[in-house]
């Protein structure tokens, strides 16, 4: 629901995705570890425990307990929603969630599905260090079978919730913390639902392809927003989701461009950044003038503010970037 | 699913007809095994198979007291959970030859058998899979309101794994109607269990203060009639129930086991308590069934088994453009 | 190290100097760690912290048994054990500070700390880390002959994880010198530790035949004692050893923590058992020190952690271009 | 020790460069599940606990403990080799493997090292089904603080081993099933050790550059041979490694022969293969003609002979798309 402000905070679309499920199916059930009673560490589900009973479950400490809870709960007629709270923890998760769940629907030859969804707080810039920083996605991004999506806005994120838990097969719903607590604007055309592995173009452009998912995303729209000031008119693609991964609308978009940057917070070696752009240089070559990935260093992520501001792919750097390598003047573009 | 069905209503005790499908089952599994292993020598069954000869009691002795719509999670030796539960032998051994008439149609060969309509949720072939699996069925029966039970079929060396203690642990916070069947066969692979195990297995479930048994695996009668107990006791709502059967295996860990671990003598000391010997007693002093019978059965099941290979040779195999594409 | 070094030679006697120290390094940690929590509201400790206010009598019990070479494994409530070991706060400080001068130049930050030199192999982010690595360690101690043991101190909550099961049980059959502190605050985060744990937690390592031992976690001589035990067991080659610290932490969880879980009267009830009350309470009926000498041990406690905060808020940020290059 | 046809065999490669290891570094151990006395199910290491007594341990069944432990142990003054049996297992053991051992040394700001390695039988084409033949690289790649090597050839094993070893940091050495039998022939000038992260020019060629890893080059070199009789003249890189990856060497051999085919054992989306593309497209794009990934599909990998022998990458399909795309009759090409 919207504030009045008419905008909605993406931590509260969250809530609203799985409350509205769980009130249009009623094998909808939701665990985790401090969910329910206390409405999770980052205040995502407060409510819906008074509201729903015992659909909406605290858990141990198990995380592999979880995952296989839920896997064996979804071939047996419940669609589990369950929370790993930090997206780091998911490496404990993984053998229920790649060996079980992802396969299940294509080794039981179509005999039964595995409808469920993880959700899991990612990503760094909150100075959380190491082990609770980072993006799940290199992890993740090749296991046939599960779905893997990450929406960069609160109306996206509902949308695409509620769709992952309508899916008939596993998702990974990666939540961005440092998109928690942002708020966007909700109208009454919103889509109750949007589907998995369609990427949105959601700023037009002519001159360069700034693609990214999740909090990126957020970063590129205010990067184009600089670099206009600057005469470079970028176009932005919000990815969605990396499996299914929509190639067709990067490469339509690159067709018009010519150019195109990926934006990953994560590494280059093994990230789903250079993977897309390999994807996209196998079929468009021919359309490239330029193409690179802005990426993080091939290093853990670092605590003190001083290491980790400049470890991320910021606007500042896309911007510096692009102005760099379209031959506009880089000191004017970053704003100085 | 018949037998079953029928168990449910009569408890443990069975009249002569039940207890000679329990012993025919047995035998099926068996000779089952004994067949797979032949093929797997002429090349009609392929990569690995992990045989369930020597445990049969085990998986007959719990499954025949199922129930319609119970669930079952088997392990990489699971043919013998699979038959047990009431799998098609033809469609299991289709599965082994990679057939598209297999119960997966090929895809998922010996380890990972899913057959959604026998109540199998699936095969593991990860070590503790089973365990996890079942207790999450088993939330789905209890939110559900099924009254239904999953049972989960693992081995003694997976006590010492993640799963095990994880979903032991929340199974029994939450009540969960999940039978828990360690069969416990003296072996992680080629080690001795008590090499790699510390205190008895049975202390652990004990510990979280979960209903546990252990019983001969070896006497299908003496495992229904623990089974029963322990199925009930989940089935109640009061929990989880953990079943310890002791038993043994007659071959091989997987294809290729030198079996020099072997202490001297001991596969030879259980293969007087072979399961089919010792039910073979058991009909012959419970029901007075005649050996004669019983060599029918035999004989009975070898002719079905020799069937199934020819059908089974005789199916096609999937064709990779059907399905493999698009994941759903 | 030196009260370390000493205190071996002793066993759990020592004299009124010691005696002191030790409740100096209670006092350290709580004004430390009030000190974290008044500076992260000015904005110079960043992230989240776990504070260890209430619990500083196990952390500084066991860690004033251990002697040089011993390894010891703390969590992300690891400041206590960080400096119940010996690591100096002020290093401690400056990494909370983000400053190029703390244990880990500014890497780690308050739940990652590393700090070879004083045998602390790390402070783990993620639950059962902690004793996945002490068994590790404990492994190196064997093989190597040094006569060393490795602790791991983890919380209530912990117990339902893979790690501890699955460390328990190879530390058990290793006979691998770990000492397993469960420092029990009876809650996992918001959710009271019987609501998630079937059973009692000692009756866990007990189902493995661990060496288990439960004491008063507030009371920082009964702690000594117990670990004297526990460390002794260990250190003699018998195996692992279970101690259960029972505690209670005075403040959130973390630091966005309505502490709505807490049971009414709880807390208060807890605080009249404060380790640092009951620590005064020894020192003056034992060893007769009086009430005043000990204000000016908290006073001179203020004063240092006064000086750290002047001297870490004046200590440089780490350079990005210094390492975070290419991974060695 | 090279057998009386002056060959040696893949899986006793593994077994010496262990040997010596452990010969040479009293600090050396080497554990896992019935590794010890039964010499492992591949029958890599028998003999090893006869000589080396109590530093080769048989494990529970307890990965995530096994790793952990080797954590500990590496951080503290072992040096640790474990093996996960199956590649796929890796999963059980990776929170310890990503979040403890490949952050450690820079996490501790350089404090100390964490010296271990964790071997691995990966890899399809056996029948196992779809739990017991993945490649775990997708998982592993994106993973700052681990390194990667996966050898094509026995004497590479060997060499790459030892040096893995010697290595102050994590590697996760990763052993083909269907290698473990073939043999390579020895020499007296092979190296004891090579370095990690130097990838090689197996065969030198002109029209196009063939890029793979671990058996995936042995495909390769047959199909350059068959490319060869058809005049195709086909180079092929042996990357080695992962991580640290050798762009370098691709990129030379592209700038020589303006083609580039990377084949992975594995799936397109979030495969090493297309991320290897990504980093060259956007470092050599001017260089390139073509440029493709031959990958397997988006499934689970099937257990029938039917279906699994089309799923891989093989010679056939590498000569096949190599000939249609440079326009050779790919019926003859074939072989056919
Ligand atoms: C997680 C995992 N680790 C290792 C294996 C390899 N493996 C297959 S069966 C087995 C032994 C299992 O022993 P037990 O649980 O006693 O069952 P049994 O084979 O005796 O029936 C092992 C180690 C596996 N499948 N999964
Ligand atoms: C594997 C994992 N899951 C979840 C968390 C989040 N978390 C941090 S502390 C904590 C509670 C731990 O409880 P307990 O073991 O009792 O220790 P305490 O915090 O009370 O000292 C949780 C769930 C984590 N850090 N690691
Ligand atoms: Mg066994
Ligand atoms: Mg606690």
């Amino acid at each position: 629901m919207a504030d009045s402000n008419g905008t909605l905070e993406y931590r509260v679309a969250i809530r609203e995705a799985i409350a509205a499920e769980m009130e249009r199916d009623e094998t909808v059930v939701f665990f985790g570890e401090d969910v329910a009673i206390a409405g999770g560490v980052f205040a995502v589900t407060p409510g819906l425990y008074e509201r729903f009973g015992d659909r909406v479950i605290d858990t141990p400490i198990s995380e592999l307990a979880m995952s296989a809870g839920a896997f064996g709960a979804a071939v047996t007629g419940l669609r589990p929603i369950f929370e790993i709270m930090f997206a780091d923890f998911l490496l404990l998760a993984m053998d229920s969630l790649v060996n079980q769940a992802a396969k299940y629907w294509y080794v039981s030859n179509e005999q039964a599905s595995c409808p469920l969804v993880v959700r899991a707080a990612m990503g760094a810039g909150g100075n959380f260090g190491a082990m609770h920083s980072q993006s799940p996605i290199p992890w993740l991004q090749g296991v046939p079978g599960l779905k893997v999506v990450a929406p960069a806005t609160a109306t996206d994120a509902r949308a695409l919730l509620r769709q992952s838990i309508r899916d008939d097969n596993p998702v990974a719903f990666l939540e961005h913390k440092r998109l928690y607590s942002v708020k966007d604007p909700v109208s009454d055309d919103d889509p109750e639902v949007l589907p998995l592995g369609k990427a949105a173009v959601v700023r037009e452009g002519t001159d360069v392809t700034l693609v990214s998912i999740s909090k990126g995303v957020r970063d590129c729209l205010r990067a184009a927003d600089e670099l206009s000031e600057r005469g470079v008119n970028a176009e932005v693609v919000d990815l969605r989701s990396l499996r299914p991964l929509d190639t067709e609308t990067v490469l339509n978009s690159v067709a018009k461009t010519n150019r195109v940057v990926i934006v990953e917070e994560g590494p280059l070696i093994g990230g789903w950044g250079a993977n897309l752009m390999g994807i996209v240089a196998a079929e468009g070559l021919h359309d490239l003038d330029d193409a690179w990935t802005i990426a993080c260093p091939e290093t853990p992520i670092p605590y003190s503010p001083t290491l980790e501001d400049p470890f991320m792919p910021d606007e500042a750097k896309i911007v510096r970037e692009v102005a760099s390598r379209l031959g506009v003047d880089a000191e004017i573009a970053t704003g100085a | 699913m018949a037998e079953k069905t029928q168990s449910k209503a009569q408890g443990a005790e069975i009249d002569a007809q039940a207890a000679r499908d329990l012993y025919r089952r047995m035998r099926l599994i068996r000779t089952f095994e004994d067949t797979v292993q032949q093929q797997f020598q002429k090349g009609n069954v392929h990569g690995t198979t992990h045989l369930y000869s020597g445990q049969e009691a085990s998986g007959v002795g719990v499954c025949s007291m199922l129930t319609e719509g119970d669930k079952v999670a088997g392990t990489y030796r699971g043919h013998g959970h699979s038959i047990a539960l009431g799998v098609s032998p033809q469609k299991l051994m289709d599965e082994m030859f990679g057939r598209e008439t297999g119960a997966c149609g090929g895809r998922a060969g010996s380890m990972n058998v899913v057959d959604v309509e026998s109540g199998l949720i699936g095969c593991f072939g990860i070590v503790g899979g089973s365990i996890g699996a079942a207790t999450g069925a088993a939330l789905s029966e209890k939110l559900l309101k099924t009254g239904n039970v999953a049972v989960a079929f693992f081995g003694d060396g997976t006590s010492n794994q993640a799963y095990f203690h994880e979903s032991l642990n929340w199974a029994q916070i939450e009540k969960l109607p999940v039978v828990f069947v360690c069969e416990n066969n003296l072996y992680m692979e080629f080690t001795p269990i008590e090499n790699v195990t510390a205190g008895a297995i049975g202390s652990r479930p004990q510990a979280m203060g979960i209903h546990y048994q252990q019983v001969d695996g070896n006497d299908v009668f003496a495992v229904r009639e623990a089974a029963a107990e322990a199925i009930e006791h989940a089935r109640s709502g009061a929990g989880p129930a953990f079943l310890e059967t002791m038993t043994y295996r007659f071959v091989g860990h997987s294809r290729s086991d030198p079996g020099k671990y072997r202490k001297p003598g001991e596969l030879d000391e259980w293969k007087q308590r072979d399961p089919l010997i010792l039910g073979r007693q058991s009909l012959q002093e419970r029901y007075g069934i005649e050996s004669e019978r019983l060599d029918e059965i035999d004989a009975d099941v070898a002719k079905e088994l020799q069937e199934i290979v020819e059908r089974g040779l005789a199916a096609p195999f999937p064709d990779p453009a059907n399905g493999g594409g698009e994941f759903k």
